[in-house]
């Protein structure tokens, strides 16, 4: 495609080596920012009807601190094995990269266990999406963020296999460093519905 | 071929464009351009300001336009003409920033002014009359809380008196508007506003749902007369005396959706009254919720907000 | 910015310790101090913004690659979620409706 | 709502009147007369190999523009059946709800199936081009963008016959748009029609944004791009970061409506007028989406037949990046009269007037290009020329629009139908127009014949004037947009029917360019050579068409932002010629695109009628393929080999010397 030459001050990492691999982070980077707003859309509804309860449970009555204090920090410790994975990754190491990513994993699958138990617990409190505007809001915020998580999951899942297969090539290298970003920005969605829906919604 | 190329047809159409703009000011004598009320006057005069502004502008533009084209078609140049390669200019640039800049700041200023002007009465000395104006599909109901009647698909004001109108809407939202006596202002079911309109003198208008709202949307057409204070009182006691009394039944009938005739009512049930807005667009009338779960208590006006289990406030 | 900068997990481990005070620090102030609500609210947005710029450098390594163009973009995302979620906010919550 | 509930609903094929009937024929035998020709004459394997599976950028823009072009046929259509039904008072040609569907369709098909499919077909065809890439960052997901607005655009125009078209305006407020005022499948088929197109758009914005910023020729700077790309980069980013405010609120509306959500409803506290806020907080941005391609398209045309560069190249970009940055903060002006108070309406009253600003410097640029330049008046200059008045009647009107206090006397008025008619077809269709007319000779090899065209544009512009001037004075006079119908004591019936008379006159200019098209696929004279107009951008300097891979060598002497012209006027190429020709790294065709479009269009079929259970399968093919991409794309390109690009130079010289 483009020019071959590589542009001054490209990191000199597997995941940058190819033409290809340049355009897709940036790429990635791209759409990381279009999340953003699709998720800053849903806080700014979120926030807009969260007094909005028509008579159902208010988040003061549903939130549990220890439930979304360890779902916070199963996530923070996996964007931090996920960032230990990258780093083994850029030293060709792919065991290293297998038993951080696998952790991390693990993590994201523990954070899911726990969400999923969280709603229907909600549920059986008689708080439905159907209840009020606010749990509607609650919902699919909160829920958006989870099925981000899921399709993480899956996705590092394939791109491990493909390492599995193919060994740590440019190729193989971008597809997990491009995981990582993923992974890392769902962490950082994460911190905003930690403050903005649960601590706000405690005060 | 045409005969194109020698711009006759493209004067001829220009021209012909400029002839039916003209010729259309003179039948226009109704509507927005008509106004009987001082606050359809003041948003005139505004219209006619920036009217007047942007004239300016497309003045300039059309008058350059028309002069480039003419001077530098390349027909009309010699064969070995070549223009000159200049990449701009900034002091020009600088000129067609600013004047810009002016005159949007000549347009802003007596905006922002109305804007707030707008929300208070035209005539803050004179005793104002307060309507209630629901939309439903597809018809007007108007409460006249003071005098306890209810008109459908028809409006008396009394002339020379400030009317506060409180809108709002049974299901889908429109727009209430009347455009002699001012501008729209939305009716919406959680969300009751107010607009300040008022008839200087006795006359008939037309006011109508500016906001689509479904099937028989185009004919949500109603009737408004501003009548003398006189003429409108004795309306309102033969309105008293004569027309029915209206059952909640029967409310709840004129609220499913169809069109009606224009219906006068003597009296209306307590359900009907729109409820008072609150502050902070939370929800109201209507809904049952509690309140007593709301966590902005400091913010001002809160309090008093009366929704429905607040009723007996 | 390249060779020279390996990160190294050292580097990790400050950002996770970073994060995970910056964390604690948000919960503890909603819940245990006797702070007004809206001094609450602004420093644990302050704190989440933070906890965002940590992720954003020791995590996702925003400072390679296409630095210049990927910072601005994000950047860009970020004025429009401010818009989006502020402006919500002032038309939603805190306007007065036609009150007069 | 079950998964396994397949409620058939009321009217599930639409058969009730005569123009639906009409509809259903012509599809019928249209698509049995396409079956029957391509199986006879054995063309799937081409069809399938060139265009369904292709990622060469051009190809896609093709499809794109003729996709745009049917779709301005159908809006067109809608358009034209609107104004006889509103020519003369109370006509019965179209009943009230037929009209609202009318109406509904029309506004939709235009802006997002329409406007946009032709400005991004633009895009897709010069800004590699013009920047002188080989292809775009992402060719496959460029062509599964295509793919993804195309199926959006079907299942969108599908209602007309299965099941019901929406009916609540393309605004789509609610609560009317909600499930209590208007049950049935119609708001369905906006909902998913707009966000399986809208994905499509998010991933070309993220795509030319990329390409953009880092696929250019060597010495090609940000401050020597055209004007074309600039404004596509520009819009790109608007795209970006637009669309997902669409996305979520679509959503939250599908939410609503299939399972029970309350984010608009009256009851349990949802908020109708977070719609109309969220609406246009991409509704805005949107209408920057599609202008700012046509500033750019009129930039390189102007300057293209002036004979001169651009003037202020410098301040033209910089009024773009103002423009997008505001895109972002005007929103509430399209619902002053919705209660905001003085200081919201006072605020956004001069944010949307601050962007006037910018607009009028480039109106100024355009015209100060011209000024001792060389005009020439082919078919895309006449489109550009009538475009500065025209755009400019819709500007000034734009400005009084923003005015809140007048605003309350223009909202929903025809005066503001004629507004943005001004805006969108004085910029948007003139531009997409011009560009057609400029880039048609650079993707085939001949031009749009000039008789045709001249009496296409003089008809259309013509009868635009004719039919939208009288709207601004009927709006004044009260007329609301929307209405079905008017009665003979409003006093609107004259300047209607002129309307009605312009309407016919486009409906026939419209017919023109497309006879002219045909015209000139069988008669126009060929012409390989490449520069047609005398260009001044990269992509004049090859031949048309271009080869699938652009440019045989790298362009090597970019000095400027009308590098090709420079060069021109120095006596040389582009091209080192004496450099050799190396191998060329391309993608290879990829039928992903349009397998994940195919599984879209069941999954969105499915979750129209609320068959969940078809919907949820259409997803999980749409991830199925994905998954399937991602471990085939190991092997998913290919190299040019030198013998086939030598090839490629001797047939082109010799096709060239043929003519001479």
């Amino acid at each position: 495609m483009a020019s071959s030459s590589v542009p001054k001050g490209t990191p000199n990492f597997p995941e940058y080596q190819t033409e290809e691999g340049r355009l897709k982070i940036f790429g990635f980077w791209v759409f990381l920012a279009a999340e953003v707003v699709l998720f800053s859309t849903l806080f700014a509804t979120y926030l807009v009807l969260a007094d909005r309860t028509a008579g159902g449970p208010t988040g003061k009555e549903l939130f549990e601190v220890k439930d979304f204090m360890i779902e916070t920090m199963l996530l923070l410790t996996s964007s931090f094995t996920c960032g230990l994975a990258v780093l083994e990754m850029r030293k060709g190491n792919k065991k290293g990269v297998f038993i951080w990513m696998i952790a991390t994993l693990a993590m994201g699958l523990g954070f899911l266990g726990m969400e999923i138990s969280e709603f229907v617990a909600y549920v059986h409190e008689g708080a439905t999406l159907q209840t009020s505007a606010f749990l509607s809001g609650f919902f699919v915020l909160v829920g958006t963020h989870g099925a981000h998580v899921t399709l993480g999951v899956v996705w590092i899942s394939l791109v491990l296999t493909q390492v599995a297969k193919r060994g740590l090539t440019p190729m193989t290298c971008r597809k997990l460093f491009i995981g990582g970003l993923y992974w890392h920005f769902l962490d950082v969605v994460w911190i905003f519905i930690f403050t903005a829906v649960y601590l706000t919604g405690l005060i | 071929m045409l005969p194109l190329r020698n711009g006759a047809w493209k004067w001829l159409a220009v021209a012909g464009m400029m002839m039916a703009i003209l010729s259309g000011c003179e039948p226009v004598k109704m509507g927005v351009l008509n106004p009987k009320g001082p606050v359809a006057q003041k948003q005139y005069d505004l219209i006619i300001w920036s009217v007047v502004l942007m004239s300016v502008i497309l003045i300039v533009v059309f008058v350059l336009f028309v002069v480039i084209l003419v001077r530098f078609r390349a027909s009309k140049l010699s064969k070995d003409y070549e223009p000159p390669d200049v990449e701009g200019n900034t002091f020009l640039e600088i000129v067609w920033t600013a004047i810009p800049v002016l005159i949007v700041v000549a347009l802003a200023v007596p905006t922002v002014t109305s804007t707030f002007d707008l929300e208070k009465s035209p005539s803050p000395n004179k005793k104002p009359i307060t309507i209630e104006a629901t939309s439903a599909q597809w018809k007007w109901i108007f409460k006249y809380p003071e005098q306890g009647i209810e008109t459908v698909n028809y409006l008396k004001i009394p002339a020379n008196v400030p009317v506060r109108f409180k809108l709002s809407s049974h299901d889908a939202m429109n727009s209430f508007w009347i455009p002699e006596l001012g501008g729209q202002e939305y009716t919406m079911a959680d969300m009751p506003m107010f607009l300040w309109l008022e008839a200087d003198k006795p006359g008939k208008f037309i006011g109508r749902g500016n906001n689509f709202s479904g099937r028989d949307f185009a004919k949500m057409e109603f009737t408004v007369e501003a009548k003398k204070q006189s003429d409108f009182d004795s309306w309102v006691d033969h309105v008293k005396k004569t027309a029915p009394k209206q059952s909640e039944k029967e409310y709840k009938a004129l609220l499913k959706p169809g069109t009606v005739d224009l219906k006068t009512y003597s009296s209306y049930p307590k359900s009907a009254e729109v409820k008072e807005p609150n502050h902070g667009g939370m929800e109201h009338g209507g809904m049952d919720m509690d309140h007593s779960k709301m966590k902005h208590e400091d913010m001002e006006g809160m309090e008093d907000m009366p929704g429905m289990d607040h009723d007996k406030n | 910015m390249s060779e020279q900068q390996h990160a190294s997990a050292k580097h990790h481990i400050t950002g996770f310790v970073l994060s995970l005070l910056l964390t604690f620090a948000a919960l503890f102030l909603a819940l245990n101090t006797p702070l007004s609500v809206g001094l609450k609210l602004t420093v644990i947005i302050v704190l989440a913004v933070f906890q965002m710029l940590v992720q954003l450098v020791y995590f996702m390594h925003v400072t390679e690659g296409s630095k210049i163009y990927q910072i601005i973009s994000f950047s860009y995302g970020i004025f429009v979620a401010v818009c989006v979620v502020a402006g919500s906010i002032w038309l939603m919550l805190l306007n007065g409706m036609s009150m007069y | 709502m079950g998964l396994f509930n397949f409620k058939m609903p009321e009217h599930f094929i639409i058969m009730n009147n005569p123009l639906i009937i009409g509809a259903w024929i012509s599809i019928i035998l249209v698509s049995v007369g396409i079956v029957f020709f391509v199986t006879k004459y054995k063309k799937w394997g081409y069809l399938w190999r060139e265009w369904f599976t292709t990622v060469d950028h051009k190809k896609i823009g093709v499809m794109y523009i003729l996709a745009a072009l049917l779709m301005l046929f159908r809006g067109g259509f809608d358009a034209i059946l609107m104004r006889t039904q509103l020519a003369l008072p109370d006509l019965k040609v179209l009943d009230a709800q037929h009209y609202n569907e009318i109406f509904t369709t029309h506004g939709t098909v235009m802006i997002l199936f329409m406007a946009m499919p032709f400005i991004i077909g633009l895009m897709n065809v010069a800004v590699p081009l013009q920047i002188g890439a080989r292809d775009v960052a992402f060719p496959v997901l460029n062509a599964a963008s295509f793919w993804l607005f195309f199926v959006g655009a079907m299942i969108f125009n599908i209602s007309f016959v299965v099941g019901g078209s929406p009916d609540a305006g393309w605004t789509n407020y609610v609560p009317l748009a909600g499930s209590d005022l208007t049950p049935g499948v119609g708001i369905n088929y906006y909902l998913w029609g707009l966000q399986i197109a809208g994905i499509g758009t998010l991933a070309t914005g993220v795509n030319f944004f990329v390409t953009i910023l880092k696929m250019r020729a060597p010495g090609m700077t940000l401050l020597r791009m055209p004007m074309f790309t600039w404004s596509t980069l520009i819009t790109s980013i608007i795209i970006i970061f637009a669309f997902p405010v669409l996305t979520v609120t679509l959503a939250m509306l599908t939410f609503d409506r299939l399972f029970g959500a309350h984010f608009f409803t009256i009851d349990a506290g949802g908020m109708p007028m977070m719609w109309a806020n969220l609406f246009w907080i991409w509704g805005h941005p949107e209408v920057y989406i599609v202008i700012l391609p046509a500033f750019g398209i009129f930039s390189d045309v102007i300057s293209t037949f002036a004979r001169k560069r651009l003037f202020g190249y410098n301040a033209m970009v910089i009024s773009m990046v103002a423009i997008s940055g505001l895109s972002f903060i005007v929103w509430v002006h399209h619902f002053f009269t919705m209660g905001n108070g003085p200081w919201i309406n006072s605020v956004f009253s001069i944010t949307t007037m601050a962007i006037a600003i910018p607009t009028g410097v480039k109106v100024f640029n355009w015209l100060f290009t011209m000024y001792k330049g060389r005009i020439e008046t082919p078919a895309p200059m006449l489109w550009s020329l009538a475009f500065i008045p025209n755009f400019l009647i819709g500007g000034v009107t734009g400005v009084m629009l923003a005015s809140a206090p007048a605003d309350y006397q223009y909202h929903n008025s025809y005066f503001l139908v004629s507004h943005f008619h001004y805006v969108l077809i004085g910029g948007t269709v003139f531009g997409c127009l011009a560009g057609m007319y400029y880039w048609w000779p650079k993707i085939f090899d001949f031009k749009i014949n000039e008789r045709i065209s001249k009496w296409a544009f003089w008809l259309f512009v013509v009868g635009f004037n004719l039919c939208f001037v009288p709207m601004y004075l009927v709006g004044l006079q009260g007329m609301p947009r929307r209405v079905y119908t008017y009665g003979e004591h409003m006093g609107w019936t004259t300047w209607n029917f002129v309307e009605t008379i312009g309407a016919y006159l486009m409906g026939v200019g419209f017919m023109l360019i497309v006879w002219a098209i045909i015209y000139s696929i069988l008669h126009e004279k060929r012409d390989r050579s490449g520069d047609p107009w005398n260009g001044r951008t990269l992509e004049w300097a090859i031949s048309s068409p271009p080869p699938h891979y652009n440019f045989s060598r790298m362009p090597s002497r970019v000095t400027s932002a009308d590098p090709f012209w420079d060069a021109k006027k120095r006596g040389e190429t582009m091209f080192d010629e004496n450099e050799p020709l190396k191998p060329i790294h391309m993608p290879n065709n990829d039928g992903m695109p349009i397998v994940l479009s195919g599984f879209m269009f069941i999954a969105g079929f499915g979750f129209v009628f609320e068959w969940l259970l078809i919907g949820f399968i259409g997803l999980l093919g749409v991830i199925g393929s994905m998954i399937w991409r991602s471990f085939k794309d190991y092997d998913a390109d290919h190299y040019v080999q030198v013998d086939e690009i030598e090839r490629d130079q001797a047939e082109l010289k010799a096709a060239l010397e043929g003519r001479s």
